[in-house]
């Protein structure tokens, strides 16, 4: 198995998770982070002065799915995240030596 | 009629002490409005003050700046009863009253101070005795030790507080002189303001400044303390007419002038400079409005209440730059160029905007007789301004180099770089 | 004693602007009382209404909310001392107060309104003014531009605000047919009603409405300004008796009552609807019923008040749902369903239940002699509620068409989705 | 002079019931301070003591405080209306008012009670009968039902607090006594105090308690409504002299010294005995000592008012550790040892310190004229104190039984967990 | 060395903590995270409207042990986390190849 | 490619990202996390009692680099964080199969 791991923009979210589902794509897990990278932050305005923040709120996904699948969830991803902008994120895809679900004990591609 | 209400001012704020016995003399109409305005000002340091500067720190330091501003808010008050209120309304000589009525002695249900209680009266001085040293906790915010902070604000109060306000309206030598100051341009806010730059001064600035931007961590709470403060500061103004009448109104509508003219000014200075009008620049273009109307708040009328919020927004945004981005002093949340500046700046512009012969701008006239051309009265501001300066600035920085030198002034660098809030007071802001 | 009152409220109302010299004349106690009302109704705005309305918008956007009314607060104001006092105050015609007033001109410290300071009637309503364009943020909250916003609410109070007010108490011909509006059903939340449904039709609905829930961000905000607004209404409301006495105490108590009602009902068409009740919807039921006693509160008994209270629980639930799920209109944060409807409802209930021949039930009278009748008064009522949100929704139509032809009404979409805050102010609600 | 206070005094608290026709009669100056004081009394509950109790909640139940509390506030003041002042206040026997005030019948505009509009006073007694419940959220904050709770808090006020308030304000046996008790020492925070105690004897401690630290989610909204509470109680003390007079204005000036000390004191202890002062610390001393200056605020004088606020700080400090550590009982946000101890206190002491024979500590004297010493009116307190809590104790046990047998009084343990604002309002407070 | 990663449900976290101490497991790091998955949201009511919010908080751990004590940190974290309804949580092992303490400069086994 | 993992003490990001600046690594993720490990927590009032809270919070650096940049980025991050106390924080390093730019399509060290 695999976990795909894909930082983007947080607006997105929702066409994702869309078309995720219809891949039967359904677990996730999502954590809100900073990122940092090409893409310009912002200023702030403080009492006459100007600041940068480099920084730039996204969203981290995380997916566990078996290895034949993870071609298409990527490509589900892409097509829902991508608008040609610099900050349209990333993708890392890592190894699963094993997966386990809590509620049942069942392992591997039967957890996920 | 002007010199009716000249005599019924000099007898209210400068020398309130006439007794009677019984109900007798009383008016429950301005008492009514004297015991409201009392809240009003209370009001204003907790919970306004304390949330328009708890806003604009660090998460980390947030309940360090509320525990200040309430602490003193405690502490300032039994000090006032003790014997602060004697210091600065008691019979006493030019300079500082006298010890007559420490613990309030002789003041019961039925004295009376001009026709409102004296009790009351001194309660609503109370109020100003509270937020006076809790406006300057913006300065050294985020680095000071809570135990000096407290020791530094209790001995200020006494010495520089107390005594500058029996300059202005405890029948001291300013006062003589025929200085306007209706509601503490000078009492309040020069001496917050001059206090708040040696502070500033004196304990350094905050590890990180100016190079790590140190931005405010809750607006909304900002913005919730500047609508109390505004609120607030109508008790505060109209409420030192001491009285429910036209003079106390016409305070009401200047204050209201002055604070929505400067909001509007420094929120256009920043649009045009920036690009972008904040709500930051224009909750402190509020600030800085009330804080320029307050000494001329009895004496001018609307327009010249116009010129004076105007005035504000310009001159308190550009002191904000100077100090903090050129002069590189970290009075962290803008305290000598907002109420120190607008302070000064008012109390000179009350000199002339209470002229009565400025057509439209025309204000209710001056106090004294003698005193009948703008320069003339403009010297005596001058005077009231400068002296009430540097009195506070010499003073305060004796108290705080005693301090330090005794117990210290700042907290340790990790405690600054993990913040107050656990280190000082074992409590976190938020947990959501 | 019931003539004595209607004339003593006509006298104070419709023509408030007998002038006396000195002191004479005024009464210490009703301008005590009114000068702790305009208090009041100002802290209704700032920071009541901000904060309500604030935490009902996504946590981008809050900063642009709270700017919105702030900025409204203070540009308001200086109008309204400019021209629009005048508009709705100075000796004109039927639809429109005349220019004598410009700038404050001729009234002063001793100029008395009825018994109190004219001063004091003027600050009393400008906070009515800053309060009434400040309920229609709500309606195109999260989108519209800064600048044609405020551009947008300056001319509304000029051309829809002022006149309407004139209408009704500054002498017009709705107050000569003997409308009971007692603190502003019409000209409070049927104009800023009838503007907000306009606004937010023209504007049209925010990106991803209503398929996307666009909760609140923060309902401790929203419950802590909705404490703010039914403390402030009591200012509002009792404040609109002009006098400290019966009726302001008697319309406090009504207000207070429908407040009460209003929030139980809705709470509880929620429960029995949903299986639940929210604090989102009992705090919205008090603003209905605040909302709708407003017009009425200083002519019905508490039984009186008792109905339109609930009344205005049900009512204005189903025409929230109406608006926003049926028609699907996004008025963001509902302002025309709560106080458009309210102020409708509210209206018509006041020529009901005014009427001294209810038992129980009954009011205190109407106001004009020659109306006899329920009928008759209900007529004179549907009269000023039709001629009001007509006249207000074709004006506010033509000059959003007209800054949206020249300046544009809506920020980007790429501002929407990013949030107001930055955006527009450059600045952040939050970093906790 | 005193007996002339007196007079009033019982005028006004125990037979406020004069019937006078128009506005003879009527004090202005009185009306216009107690319309303050009733919205000021109604600030206290919303929203400061919501704030206050939400800030201290997990995050997961902050809406479910401040819910309970807006809807105690709209609920009672209905059943206030409808029956409550009449058993309160109405002509009764010596334990319960009757029947002839239901509805407010024969209340109109212009009835006076003493030298105020009686809708202002049954006004200004409903936002008492208001906040009185509320208090007793605390107890069983993040675990009690919605339903239960507004049942017992309904019945609980018509058989508990009106019929005390009977006892004590309304003519009733502890009145005539000579019970002295000017703001609600018995009436309010005793009941609350021992109803408290009793909740959270039958409903339980929260699961987990007292093991996982149960620690305030936001404390910035503590502080918040701490600072309300304070401002809105100079309405509930000083408002309940019923008039602007030196008798207000000193309950302001005593009211605002205990609760400085009180808070002084807490922190004092907090820092001697743990190294660290909190804000949480220094705001419960703060409302130890409102809570405990209440029943003797229009007795005693400044010096009397000081040790009042010390004693606060150190018993109610204590009486907290008792309750919570040693005795295990999960008073949630210590009601009982806060309001509960203060009110036992401030009743006993205000029969200490309102002697006139204390030098610098004397007060103002006893209501009573048989009445001559210190023992026989403590005795008298004491009797009060004992009643009202043995009264309250019971009757609450017995209501909490009968609901908790019928309907249930404590969610499920499932919601316990998740927390009852989804559970019970499907609603989060924040999502930032 | 494996990367333990937990997602479970938050008020679980003191059982957790506790069977892990008792194992000579102290290290840990906590992030809060939405998950999505079988287990149904919520309903929230705004404004006469209810609307479903689909995802449920959750905490996510992260601990690294070494591959011998794996079973026995998947077992206790089970045992503390079953309850045999829809959204326990799971459990995802993965290789960590390197180790390092800031600290100390200590590396691998001697970092955890 | 290699994903290194840091867990800092948050004020010393600033100093750790100017470091990796310096070596040309921009690109990063950071979570708010929270630790639990050998450094203690701290103790908070409440109302008289004194409650020990046992997390510390922490960052949680994520960089995904190209294997030859590993030793250098560890060495950096040390380098700026190390001050020789309990809680100084810990680095992971974990495989990467795959990286993938959203905005570009590239993939892999392009992609980093
Ligand atoms: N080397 C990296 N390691 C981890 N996260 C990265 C890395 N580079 C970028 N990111 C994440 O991806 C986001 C987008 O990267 P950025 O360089 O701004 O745009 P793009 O991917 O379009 O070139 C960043 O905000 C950051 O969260
Ligand atoms: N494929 C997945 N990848 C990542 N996280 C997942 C995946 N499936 C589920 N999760 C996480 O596990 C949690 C529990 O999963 P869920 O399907 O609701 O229950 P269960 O594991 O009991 O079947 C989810 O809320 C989500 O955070
Ligand atoms: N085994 C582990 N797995 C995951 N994270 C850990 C582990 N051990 C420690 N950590 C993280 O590293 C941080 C620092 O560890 P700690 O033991 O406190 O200090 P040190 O690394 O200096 O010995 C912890 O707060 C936690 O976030």
């Amino acid at each position: 198995m695999k976990m795909v791991t894909a930082i983007i923009k947080p607006f997105k979210l929702d066409d994702v998770r869309a078309a995720l589902s219809e891949l039967g794509v359904a677990g996730m897990t999502i954590s809100e982070v900073k990122g940092f990278g090409r893409q310009k932050g912002h200023t702030e305005l403080y009492r006459g002065a100007e600041y940068v923040i480099d920084f730039v709120p996204k969203l981290k996904l995380e997916l566990v799915v078996s290895e034949d699948r993870v071609d298409q969830v990527v490509e589900a991803i892409i097509e829902n995240t991508r608008s040609g902008k610099v900050g349209d994120g990333k993708i890392f895809i890592t190894s699963v030596d094993q997966v386990v679900r809590i509620r049942t004990g069942e392992t591997d591609e039967d957890a996920i | 009629m002007k010199s009716t209400r000249l005599i019924t001012l000099l007898g209210l704020l400068a020398t309130p002490f006439s007794v009677l016995a019984g109900n007798e003399g009383l008016s429950g109409a301005n008492t009514a409005w004297i015991l409201t305005a009392t809240a009003l000002v209370l009001f204003m340091t907790i919970p306004g003050l304390s949330l328009f500067y708890a806003g604009l720190v660090r998460a980390k330091n947030v309940l360090s700046v509320l525990m200040q501003c309430f602490s003193l808010t405690c502490l300032m008050s039994l000090l006032w009863l003790i014997i602060g209120y004697s210091l600065a309304f008691a019979d006493g000589n030019d300079w500082v009253g006298g010890l007559s009525k420490v613990m309030f002695a002789g003041i019961g249900e039925d004295t009376l101070s001009g026709d409102i209680p004296e009790t009351l009266f001194a309660t609503f001085q109370m109020t100003f005795a509270v937020i006076t040293p809790a406006l300057m906790v913006g300065a050294f915010a985020e680095r000071m030790k809570f135990s000096a902070m407290l020791i530094f604000s209790a001995i200020w109060m006494l010495v520089v507080y107390a005594p500058v306000t029996h300059w202005v309206w405890g029948g001291g030598w300013l006062a003589n002189l025929g200085l306007l100051d209706f509601a503490g341009g000078t009492v309040v806010h020069i001496t917050a303001g001059a206090g708040a730059l040696v502070a500033a001064l004196v304990i350094g600035n905050r590890k990180g400044f100016p190079g790590t931007p140190m931005l405010p961590h809750n607006l909304t709470l900002t913005v919730t303390g500047a609508g109390m403060l505004w609120v607030g500061w109508f008790g505060f103004n109209a409420g030192s007419a001491l009285a429910a009448n036209g003079d106390a109104a016409m305070a009401m509508l200047v204050t209201h002038i002055s604070a929505s003219a400067g909001a509007l000014t420094w929120m256009t200075v920043e649009w045009v400079r920036f690009g972008k009008p904040s709500v930051l620049g224009i909750v402190t273009g509020m600030v800085a409005g009330l804080g320029t109307i307050t000494p001329a708040s009895g004496f001018v009328g609307p327009a010249g209440a116009l010129v004076i919020g105007i005035s504000a927004g310009i001159v308190c945004f550009y002191m904000t730059q100077l100090i903090k981005r050129k002069f590189k002093i970290d009075d962290s949340l803008d305290v000598f160029p907002v109420h120190g500046v607008g302070g000064i700046l008012g109390t000179l512009l009350a000199g002339v905007f209470a002229s009565t012969e400025l057509g439209l701008f025309s204000g209710q006239g001056f106090l004294k007789e003698e005193i009948t051309s703008i320069g003339q009265q403009l010297s005596v501001q001058a005077t009231g301004v400068a002296a009430t300066f540097v009195y506070t600035a010499v003073v305060t920085f004796v108290i705080l180099k005693i301090i330090d030198a005794v117990l210290g002034l700042r907290v340790e660098e990790e405690t600054e770089i993990s913040g107050l809030d656990l280190a000082e007071h074992e409590e976190r802001g938020y947990s959501l």
